[in-house]
């Protein structure tokens, strides 16, 4: 059952035409992907590997929360998503958001709002592992968490 | 019985990823405190989002036996 | 020797995953993808199929020209762009883009530019088959072409 | 000999793919009205975009021969 649905938590490699097959409709001119991979340097520091970690069942949910909000905005788009969790090496794909829809403005728009909202609401928890150390990244590096469907007023600010 | 569920580094300063309390009824903020004098190096569970059976949640409500709570710190995905 | 360029026309399926892995590199974290595919209803007419032709060198040689433009706005930004031509069904892919940035603007960012480039300055063309006609699209529909590397002041409202 | 190349309606009017010229030096306007002549059907030409060796060029560009010229219809592709 899992493995048909269009918003999953994996502990396998994703692959992309896989995510990218779920949103392809006879209607749709358009499909943005987006595709985070795992970066050796963030701010000067040389990362060897990742570990992400998730709540499971509750992440799956807010995942098809975005889905739904992205739909309420654009009706005939269809979105599919995909994020990895364990241990990640270098330039390994961490997640895989696709969308598509009718004209390819909204598929820009749709695909760019699902990569911010993950970072808000998902519980998905990236470690970053050092040479020097290790450390679980929270909102020192990232966005704080949204508990309401939207960020509040002065969310995006801080 | 509720379950307590905690994650990433509260997760590891606990040394435990599930908790099981005998209780009926609690509200989260009870829970919290809870968990805190249980493991008091447990800061950071402070500042994370309470969840209950897989929806956000406020520290005001309250959670009966058979209840899934979790504990979420800043999430970093993506 | 063209297999391996990363500004490809090619007459057969195009593989995802192998566009991709062109812009795949250890110090981006981001890779936006943008896929055109053929839609069924355009403005309310209903597309049996389409052909693409086109000026093949010289098309290749534009988008190796929008891949520079692109790094000269984003100088870490690796791009690949591979567009099919011939005859494509209904939900065939007809382009796809792959920018991978160190972060995750850019990517959506140069993406967006590169679609909308493709359909400005190269020289590719499309023919809808309808149940009761066809025709060549141009500037009736779409934008029209630009001779300079630059659309020229006045040409983005036409 | 001079190349010139027609592509989408342009070549679907004319009937074929590639004309060639015989002359050492002409301007694409001058190679655009002897086509015109050939081919009185070819009105679209007259808003092709010309390009010299993939390159797209001015109306006023001289030609020689051993180049290849091109009438680039409004593209569509994308």
């Amino acid at each position: 059952m899992a493995e048909t649905s269009n918003f999953l938590i994996t502990e396998t490699v994703i692959d992309i035409q896989e995510v990218v097959n779920k949103v392809t409709d006879r209607n749709a001119g358009a499909i943005n992907t987006f595709i985070g991979t795992v970066r050796e340097l963030t701010k000067g520091k040389k990362t060897l590997y990742l570990k992400y970690d998730a709540y499971v069942p509750m992440a799956e949910k807010k995942l098809a929360q975005i889905g739904d909000e992205i739909q309420k905005d654009f009706p005939e788009a269809k979105v599919a998503i995909t994020h990895r969790i364990g241990e990640l090496a270098i330039s390994d794909i961490a997640v895989v958001i696709a969308v598509s829809t009718p004209h390819r403005a909204d598929a820009f728009t749709a695909s760019r709002y699902a990569i911010e909202r993950i970072k808000e609401i998902v519980p998905i928890w990236k470690k970053e592992h050092w040479e020097d150390g290790e450390e679980w990244i929270g909102d020192q590096l990232e966005k704080v968490a949204y508990p309401s469907g939207k960020p509040e007023e002065g969310d995006l600010k801080s | 019985m509720i379950r307590v569920l905690l994650f990433a580094d509260l997760q590891e300063k606990a040394g435990i990823r599930e908790i099981e309390i005998s209780a009926e009824k609690l509200t989260i903020n009870g829970i919290r405190e809870h968990i805190m004098e249980l493991y008091p190096q447990l800061t950071a569970i402070k500042t994370a989002m309470p969840a209950v059976n897989e929806e956000y949640a406020e520290g005001e409500q309250v959670v009966k036996a058979g209840d899934i709570v979790a504990f979420i710190p800043p999430v970093s995905g993506g």
